[in-house]
């Protein structure tokens, strides 16, 4: 990846080469003339880069995701924290949350997918919360095509390898087929933890002097600019593109989430703020953890444990090297967090402090290589709305669709014989679906139901959409999701409680594409509120296009639903002869 | 009875043993790290499944030689009752305490579900609540759980009754479906199911609970 | 017949938490004058063709199609008669 | 600084079920020629010793005590300065 000399402000200016990097001519004006006031510098417009785009500012979005309903009576935290929390008596709490991470599980299936997981996993005990249960959202192109085999094959086993290593229950999921993911898959993963309320966490760095800790695995050169490179469209060629490969390290992430829900639990009284670092790794982590508290930080790179002789402040605060957090620990406690660590056989060192002046200040080598207010990183990204065309295909007459069929059985087992309806045991055999025996029903129900040790309470889970609806009506569509997704709660014995959601769309400049966004969010919202199931948290997938051909909008529906009595609990299997059989609704 | 769970970096099945034991069969049951070197105190020894050290190696390699593994070898002398379930399997067999090794599944997949399982031998301290030939149903949750070993060992595990358990459906390819082997002695055994899943009938199941209570019953006679 | 070694390594760059894994393992050991280890995927192919090229055209290409993921990893080999 | 190139097989008297998956997966991609595959381990181990029959000899034990299951595996091993 980038080896070059660093440019100069003027050359990058003069070149436009920030326009490479994702940032358009309006936004580094903006940087340049009102932000700073002076010219950024290789360094700084990179993390300007990584942190203005679509995948960490949700530039496009923002005004989509206002529309949901995130309210409820059950709701601790929404969205806006690392994963939404939300009351289930007792003085407990369910924190979930689901993530994308389509692009890179079509460059590298199986490590894409991996560190989709670990990366949501992260984001679940990052809050506090001890993680209970994992689930996926899949979307392939047809299986006649050898390449969506080998990517189906590859994501799972990739699932399956991450989840079954650090013990983490896969309890359930969906998974379809259509074309028109053929050069753009989907993987969606969620992640559910339960903690008690008095745990939570926030992603937080504030306090003057106090410490800034990190831990984990090294930075290496891996995943650079991987949060613009995935909020940037495909193209055939860019598929030997290769620079973005993460690879993951569960029995690193297994050593991680027991040491943090040891401090969490153990020493939150020296703990100030805790975040994982994900898209935009270090400068993400670090200018939130910052900007939410209003403060600054100054970090010493030579201090970031590196796993790779001479990389640039570039490369070491945008790399996205998996299996890593960020601390920020009361000044004169950082002995007790670094012994936890140590304990657990981590590394994890002091790079750097809050400051008071509210600059994001790095250094290297003993010079400064970036000064630039935090806030501009994080709060003073433009917003973006687009404008809303209906999808011309809704206005042409189209002759219904009369089904017809001459022989009842021989199409049911055509049905059945379709991937997309035919049994996922084939798939979710590879999950460990009992690992922490709590798993009541395991994938084959219509939702997972997961018992919580030591009370007679259970959540039930689901993951859902029918993106098909939403091509043919977008608002009704995204009802629909919502619906169906209540259903298979109720179905397990649950009454819903909360959402989370994945909006994989196509390119938010096209205005139809921005239609669909928009309609689906209102639909959404609108069932989400009558079923008294607010989104509690979620994720942005743009720009799933390839050669100009997009998916079909699928805006995943994560749902998870209470009981309280386990007594409650069904299960969807026929229990024996002479049942009869009823058939609800509509 | 008080038994030690031996946890590894790595180990994730660790507290699921640990609740089989303290809960659902209401005994005493103590986490121990894999750096503790003296389990004198204990009446019997539990290595759970996981992923010990990633597994990167090969399973159980590098966990047999935790500090841990010097007092479980001890224990087996001792003749003290050593369950190993999954990677504990694994990590007895690379420590040498049982005889084979575990290879990829046959299907080169993860495979997870639940194992109808003969009970070959139920005259071992872990099967006498069991009885002879009789089938159970226990969870099964492993990469690699295709059982191996060489003709001559076979005719002795045979010889000696040390295989215990086996699938009714060979998930995994193991050689004659040998799903759980003892050591010669019968005091350490060593298999890919998972007992301490199968403890509760909210879960699925109690067949695994008469496990842990054949151990309790053989000590209390 | 034709008998091919392949040899698949790591690019250098990617992480290797298995090499990692066992180089802490070795030390642990008291091995400590491992300085670095990476682990890799060794295969031997027996290749029925009519020449070492022919044979050599098979290696390239089954490397290509499944034996090595080009993403993260790079091979060498070495055919002979056998 | 010696670099040992360390090879892990598979006994050739154990089925090995990674190298009938690969062959299989070969053969459902066309590849007939292939008569068979195995599938073993590559390490690169760089160790700091004074000698290359120092070296050997930390080689030889590290195989024995960690890289190989000799139930199941053999290996073969090159030390050359580097
Ligand atoms: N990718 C997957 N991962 C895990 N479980 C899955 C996956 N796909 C389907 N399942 C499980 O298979 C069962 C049936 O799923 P599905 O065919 O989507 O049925 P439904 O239409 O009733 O939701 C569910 O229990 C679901 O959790």
């Amino acid at each position: 990846m980038q080896k070059q000399v660093e440019l100069t402000p003027e050359a990058i200016r003069d070149q436009k080469v920030y326009r490479d990097w994702g940032l358009t001519d309006g936004e580094y004006d903006l940087i340049a003339t009102k932000l700073l006031q002076r010219l950024p510098n290789f360094t700084e417009t990179g993390l300007y880069s990584g942190m203005w785009s679509e995948h960490c500012s949700y530039k496009n979005s923002k005004p989509i995701l206002r529309k949901f309903w995130t309210k409820g009576s059950r709701v601790i935290q929404g969205p806006g924290e690392g994963a939404g929390v939300l009351d289930i008596n007792d003085g407990q709490a369910v924190v979930f949350k689901a993530e994308s991470h389509n692009h890179p599980s079509f460059v590298e299936p199986y490590e894409g997918a991996a560190t989709g997981v670990g990366g949501i996993i992260r984001d679940i005990f990052s809050m506090g919360a001890k993680p209970i249960a994992s689930l996926d959202s899949l979307r392939f192109g047809e299986l006649t095509n050898p390449k969506n085999r080998f990517l189906l094959d590859k994501v799972v086993a990739g699932i399956a390898g991450y989840g079954n290593c650090i013990g983490i229950p896969t309890v359930g999921g969906e998974i379809s087929f259509d074309q028109c993911y053929d050069g753009n898959p989907l993987v969606n993963v969620m992640c559910v933890g339960i903690m008690d309320q008095k745990d939570i966490e926030a992603g937080r760095a504030h306090g003057t002097g106090n410490s800034i800790i990190y831990v984990g695995a090294k930075t290496g050169r891996d995943g650079i600019n991987g949060a613009t490179f995935a909020s940037s469209q495909f193209s055939k060629e860019e598929e030997s593109d290769r620079s973005a490969v993460q690879v993951g390290d569960p029995f690193m992430e297994k050593l991680l989430v027991d040491a943090c829900l040891e401090i969490t639990h153990h020493h939150s009284d020296i703990l100030v703020g805790i975040q994982d670092m994900g898209a935009a790794g270090l400068v993400s982590s670090s200018a939130e953890m910052a900007a939410k508290a209003n403060s600054g930080v100054d970090l010493n790179l030579d201090l970031v444990p590196q796993r790779e002789p001479g990389m640039t402040p570039y490369e070491i605060m945008l790399s996205e090297s998996q299996e890593r957090m960020l601390l920020c620990v009361k000044q004169g406690h950082e002995q007790t967090v670094l012994d936890v660590f140590e304990k657990y056989g981590l590394d994890a060192v002091v790079i750097g402090s809050v400051n008071d002046d509210g600059q994001y200040r790095l250094s290297q080598h003993g010079e400064v290589v970036c000064d630039i207010p935090t806030r501009t990183l994080v709060d003073d990204v433009p917003e973006y709305t687009h404008p809303l065309v209906e999808p011309a295909r809704f206005k042409q007459d189209v002759d219904p669709f009369i089904p017809e069929f001459a022989d009842l059985g021989k199409l049911v087992n055509q049905m059945l014989g379709q991937a997309t309806i035919a049994s996922k045991q084939s798939v979710y055999q590879q999950y460990d679906s009992r690992v922490q025996a709590n798993t009541v029903l395991a994938p084959g129900s219509d939702s997972a139901v997961v018992r919580i040790r030591g009370t007679k309470k259970s959540l039930a889970m689901t993951t859902d959409c029918n993106a098909r609806y939403i091509y043919l009506d977008p608002f009704q569509g995204g009802q629909i999701a919502v619906a169906e997704a209540a259903r298979n709660i109720v179905a397990s014995g649950a009454i819903p409680i909360g959402i989370t959601d994945c909006l994989n769309f196509g390119n938010p400049d096209d205005p139809e594409s921005y239609f669909e966004m928009s309609k689906s969010a209102e639909g959404i919202a609108k069932a989400c509120e009558q079923f008294d199931a607010p989104v509690i948290g979620g994720n942005v997938s743009l720009y799933n296009e390839t050669d100009n051909q997009a998916i079909y909008p699928t805006p995943l529906i994560g749902m998870v639903g209470l009981i309280e009595d386990n007594q409650f609990i069904t299960r969807s299997s026929a229990k024996q002869g002479d049942e009869l059989v009823y058939v609800l609704g509509a | 009875m008080k038994f030690a769970v031996i946890s590894f970096p790595g180990s994730n099945c660790d507290w699921d043993m640990y609740y089989a034991i303290n809960d659902a069969l209401g005994q005493e049951a103590d986490m121990v790290r894999s750096d503790e070197t003296n389990l004198d105190q204990y009446d019997g020894v539990l290595i759970p499944g996981g992923f010990s050290y990633g597994d990167y190696l090969r399973s159980g390699a590098i966990a047999r030689f935790a500090p841990a593994m010097q007092a479980v070898k001890k224990m087996a002398e001792a003749g003290k009752p050593v369950l190993g379930v999954c990677n504990g399997f694994q990590i007895l067999v690379e420590a040498g305490l049982l005889p084979g090794s575990l290879q990829n599944n046959t299907s080169m997949e993860f495979i997870s579900d639940w194992a109808p399982l003969k009970v070959v031998n139920n005259q071992t301290m872990f099967t006498n609540g069991y009885a002879k030939d009789e089938t159970i149903t226990i969870p099964i949750a492993h990469g690699e759980g295709n059982y191996y070993c060489d003709d001559e060992t076979l005719k002795q595990l045979q010889a000696n009754h040390q295989i215990v358990f086996t699938y009714e459906d060979n998930p995994n390819g193991s050689r004659n479906n040998i799903a759980g082997v003892t050591n010669q002695a019968g005091n350490v055994l060593g298999m890919m199911p998972h007992p301490e899943r199968a403890v509760e009938s909210i879960l699925g199941g109690t067949d695994g609970l008469t496990l842990f209570k054949s151990i309790l019953n053989q000590v209390r006679s | 017949m034709y008998l091919a070694k392949i040899y698949v390594t790591h690019k250098p760059s990617i992480l290797d938490p298995q090499g990692e894994a066992v180089k802490n393992a070795l030390h642990r050991l008291n091995y400590t004058s491992i300085e670095s280890i990476s682990q890799g995927k060794f295969f031997e192919v027996n290749i029925n063709a009519d020449s070492k090229e022919a044979a050599i055209k098979v290696v390239e290409s089954i490397c290509k199609d499944l034996l090595v993921n080009q993403n993260m990893e790079t091979y060498s080999y070495e055919v002979e008669e056998g």
